[in-house]
This record gives structure tokens, sequence and C-alpha cells, in this order.
């Protein structure tokens, strides 16, 4: 029986990454990708949270550690100055900094505590000086400022809020199931190829419709390949893909 | 305890209160009886005659207080009546404009277009008799209302609040446009 | 102003303002410059620092506020209110640490080093008069900028932004070093 684990609360993506690179003691500045990755892919796949704004932010690492695993595959890509990059680099550097804000706030912490033993007091104004107001000086306050320019900020602000909307996806209301599945596509490419045996890859895209559709075929199409029911051809690039059954 | 220590804490106290506070109380903090309390008080309270001291501390009925010295009133009203400089911050107008066109608003319908909590503004162009209170929202939790004062009419020169500039819906309407037209260039890189 | 009476009106001015107040307005009240002001002040707050005193004048960014000693609150807390504290997650402690190290500076700056939003810390700071808007970047979108206030300060026992717990490199190595021991060790074994 597999024993319930406790998962560590953490306070984002770095967060979580700091503590496995503190877990395998391992060196931040040479972070073995492959094994971090491995066990934070774990680590959020028994993520319980409902919140898609937090999992989220945890995917977008997960997607940026398999990005670095991948580049770390390839030859080494290199800057102006000739020299290799490591793609592990520019996370060092964000997970450095972070640690060090995340190490003051434990500073400032103390600190704060200390302060709290601060007692302050409320003022004791005799009440003729409490209720004095100095009158303000209107034409020093406003200055050059006139109604066209209050009206120019108001202005400013509105166009800021609407900029803030984003136009497509306001208009959603509601976030529905797409009407081109993939199962359907798929039984329909498969006809397609039993009909045809040998196709260009243009040819059936140009019977689709939309983008989600020319979308879910192209999917489709990666699919029967992995699972070896096609092969493709291309001679050059940005030649037409010819399908053939395998 | 410790009678230096004794009138430290007694100063401590009466400061942070404010207020007149019972002997026996003071007693029960610094664990003596009333009259060994008494007497640390009379000791701190000579110490405050001396020249260099503002403060000083009175008895009323058993209890104590802390209060400034009487000679010390000219300069506190000196203090008090300084004139202080009020400048306009970029908040404090983005607030303004909001009010004066979109009035009578509550502080959430402020918040909501600038996206940041607005009290402090609001509390200061009231300070400053820009804006005023209209009364409340017959919505749930009566919330206040807000408007422009008179003060605000004359220090920009408005007749009344017809005379402010329309912001009418065929501007909405552009604005509008334009965030999408600023969102269909980013799609078609 | 002779110099013992200045201290005993700069002692009943900041014991009955209760907050604080800005050495200028203090060298306008007795007639010095700032720098004898402050020298004042220097010489009435060492006087504090006797063991028969309670109270003490803390600087904040140019002003001054009267306060109880740290070491009277065990006692104060027998008899006052304690007060307000602050419940500070984590999640708001870094983005408080962010702000104050880099003010002024961005929401999306601040979730660029965090990897995660930050909209409900912010907003809790400010509702907590920890940070405020210091205005907007001049850069598409017109972003506010956020900085630390006054009671940020006052809660953290902080002078000025001069006087934060320093961020230096040398932590930074510090943290290197940390992690090639711990990579010497695993070797060791």
């Amino acid at each position: 029986m597999a024993i319930p684990v406790k998962l560590e609360v953490f306070e984002g993506p770095l967060d979580l990454l700091l503590h496995l690179i503190d877990k395998n003691k391992i060196d931040i500045y040479d972070i073995p990708i492959v094994v971090i990755t491995e066990q934070y892919l774990d680590y959020i796949k028994n993520m319980k949270t409902d919140d898609m704004n937090i999992m989220s932010e945890f995917l977008v690492m997960a997607a940026t550690l398999l990005d670095i695993k991948c580049r770390m595959l390839l030859p080494k890509e290199v800057n102006e100055e000739g020299e290799e990059e490591d793609p592990r680099s520019e996370l060092v550097q964000k997970l450095l900094e972070y640690k060090i804000y995340k190490y003051m706030s434990f500073e400032l912490k103390d600190r704060l505590l200390d302060s709290e033993k601060l007692l302050f007091k409320r003022a004791t104004l005799p009440k003729e000086v409490e209720n004095y107001r100095h009158p303000v000086d209107y034409d020093e306050l406003i200055q050059d400022l006139n109604l066209s320019k209050l009206h120019e900020i108001f202005k400013s602000i509105v166009k800021k809020q609407e900029d803030k909307i984003d136009p497509i996806r306001s208009k959603f209301g509601k976030l529905e199931k797409d009407e081109v599945s993939m199962e359907q596509k798929m039984s329909y490419v498969e006809q397609y190829i039993s009909k045809n045996g040998r196709f260009s890859f243009r040819a059936l895209l140009e019977k689709q419709c939309g983008k989600m559709e020319v979308i879910v075929t192209f999917l489709v199409i990666l699919e029967l390949m992995k699972v070896g029911r096609i092969h493709i051809q291309q001679d050059d690039i940005f030649e037409d893909i010819i399908i053939t059954t395998a | 305890m410790d009678r230096l220590k004794a009138e430290a804490v007694i100063e401590a106290i009466l400061f942070t209160m404010g207020e007149s506070v019972e002997g026996s109380r003071l007693a029960d903090v610094i664990e003596e009886d009333l009259k060994t309390t008494k007497e640390i008080i009379k000791e701190l309270s000579d110490k405050y005659e001396k020249e260099n001291r503002g403060i000083a501390i009175i008895e009323l009925d058993g209890a104590y207080q802390m209060c400034t010295k009487g000679e010390m009133y000219e300069f506190l009203i000196k203090i008090a009546k300084a004139p202080r400089k009020y400048v306009l911050t970029e908040t404090v107008l983005e607030t303004l404009s909001i009010i004066a066109y979109k009035q009578p608003i509550t502080r959430l319908e402020i918040e909501k277009i600038r996206g940041v909590s607005c009290d402090h503004a609001v509390n200061k162009l009231i300070e400053l008799d820009l804006i005023k209170e209209l009364g409340r929202l017959d919505a749930p939790g009566r919330p206040l209302l807000f408007g422009t004062t008179e003060q605000f009419l004359r220090s920009f020169g408005v007749k009344s609040l017809e005379d402010l500039p329309e912001l009418n819906s065929e501007q909405l309407e552009d604005f509008k446009e334009q965030a999408e037209e600023e969102i269909q260039l980013k799609l078609d890189i």
C-alpha cells in the first residue's frame, strides 16, 4: 500500500526547484537537468490543486525544464563572442536571484519580529490645535493643471483599461469543448488513407475547413506516424509531404 | 522590581497609553505595592521637572497621565499650524479624474478602473476638499458615493458638472478598435 | 533657542504628535538649521538610552517618532493593547523583500523574479500600508511602480532604505560555496 506523502507547499516553481536542488545536494551551477526534470514532473503530477493559475505556473516551468533538457542534447549554441552557451545558465541566474530575495525575506522577518515590540501612541493634541487646518493654496496646488489636462488623464486611464481586456478571449463568455474531436478526425483520416493509399498532405489539409480542423488533422497525422501506421516523406524543405500507408 | 527599571516601565506605559492609568494598575505591572509605586512615580515626576524635559506626569484622583508641560503649548500650536505643502501625485490626479467623469462613484468602482486600492487618494482628495461624499449607493454594503465639490469646480474653472467634457461612447469604441488591432498585429507576426 | 529648551520642545512635540515628524518641521519650530536640529535630537536620544527611561526616538527617512523601548514590551502587553501584528505569509514577505531592494519596481518585474503571479501579495502589501504606488513607468502600458512606505521602515526597524540589511554579491558567493562544499561532501563519501 502506498503511504500517502504529505507534500510540502511551495511558493512557486522556483521555490520547488530550489528545494529539489537542496534535497539532492547538487551544485546550482551544474544542475543535472534530467534528474531534476524527472523529480519536478513527479512532484507536479502529485500536486493536488484546483487552482488553474497556480498549476499553470508550475507547468510553464516544467516546459522550460523540458526545453533545457532538449537543448542539452543538441550541439551547444554559440553566442556572439563565440563562447558555448549553457542552456541552463538563464535558469541558474533566475534561481540565484530568487534565492537571494528568499533569504532576504527571512532577514526582514527577524527585523519585523523585533520591531513589533515597539509601541507608539496616538496623537494627543489639544482639540483646537487638532482641528486647525491651514488653508490650502489651491492656485499652488492646481498650478497649470486645467480641465482639459484632467480629461487627458481620464482618457488615458480608460484606454489603459481597454488595453487590459483581451478582445478575443473576452468574447468567449465560457469555454466549451472543441467541436473538432481527435477521435472523429482519426476515423476520417483512416478512411481517407484506406481509400487513397498514397496522398499529399497538402491535399488532405485543403479538405479541412477552419483552423481547428487543420490543427487536429495535423495532430492525427503525427499520431499515426508515431504508431507506425503511415510513412511520411518530404524531399526538400517546404516541399509537399507525401503520406503512404505502412 | 529594580527602581530604575520600574521608572522605565512606568514611563513606557504612560507614554503608550496616552490616557490616565490608575496607580494600582501600574503597581500590578511593576509588582510592587501601591505605596512604593507612588514613590517611584514621584521620583520619575521629579526628574521631569528639569528644564530640558517637555513632558510631565499629572495625578488625577489616584490615576496618572503623561502630558506636555504648559509652557510647551506655543510650540505645539506652531507645529500644528505650519502650512503643509500639498502636491497632487499622479495617483491622486488619476483618482480625481475618474471621480470627476464618473460621479457619483464608489471606491470599488474606482479601484476596478485603476486596478489598485484608492483609499489613500480618496482620503487625500477629501482632505483637500476636492471631492466629497454624496450619499450611499442602494446596494449590498451600502457603499459611499463620491463626487466633486464646489471647490473642484472653482479650481478647475468649471461652471457646472455639465461643463465637464464628455467622454462619449464613440471614443470608447475607438479605444476598443485600437486594442483589437494591436492584438491582431501580434497574432499576425 | 537654548539647547536644553530645544530638547524639551522636541520631546513635547514628538510626544504630542504621536506620529513621525519631519526633521525640517522640528527645525522650523526651534528656529535652528537642520544640522543643529539633528544634533539636538541625537543628544536627546542619547539621554533616552539610560536604563531608567522607557521611551526612545526612532528615525524614519529623516522624520522622527517617539516609541517605547523593545525591552518594555513584556510589561506593556500586561496593560496596553498589543499593536496590530502583521501575519505575513512567505509569499507576501518574498514579494516585499523584492520590492524593498528593487524599488521602484513593476508587478511584471516582481513576477519575473518570483516566477509566479504577485497580484494578491501586492494588494495585501498596499492594504497593510507597507508599500505604495510611486508612479508609472514610462513604458508601453505605463505600468505602476511600487516602493516601500514609512510604515515599512517602522515595521521593520529600518532608519532609511540605505539601512536595509545588505544585499550583496558576497551572499551569492556564500551560496556558491555552500553548494560546492555539499558537492565535495558527496564526492568524499
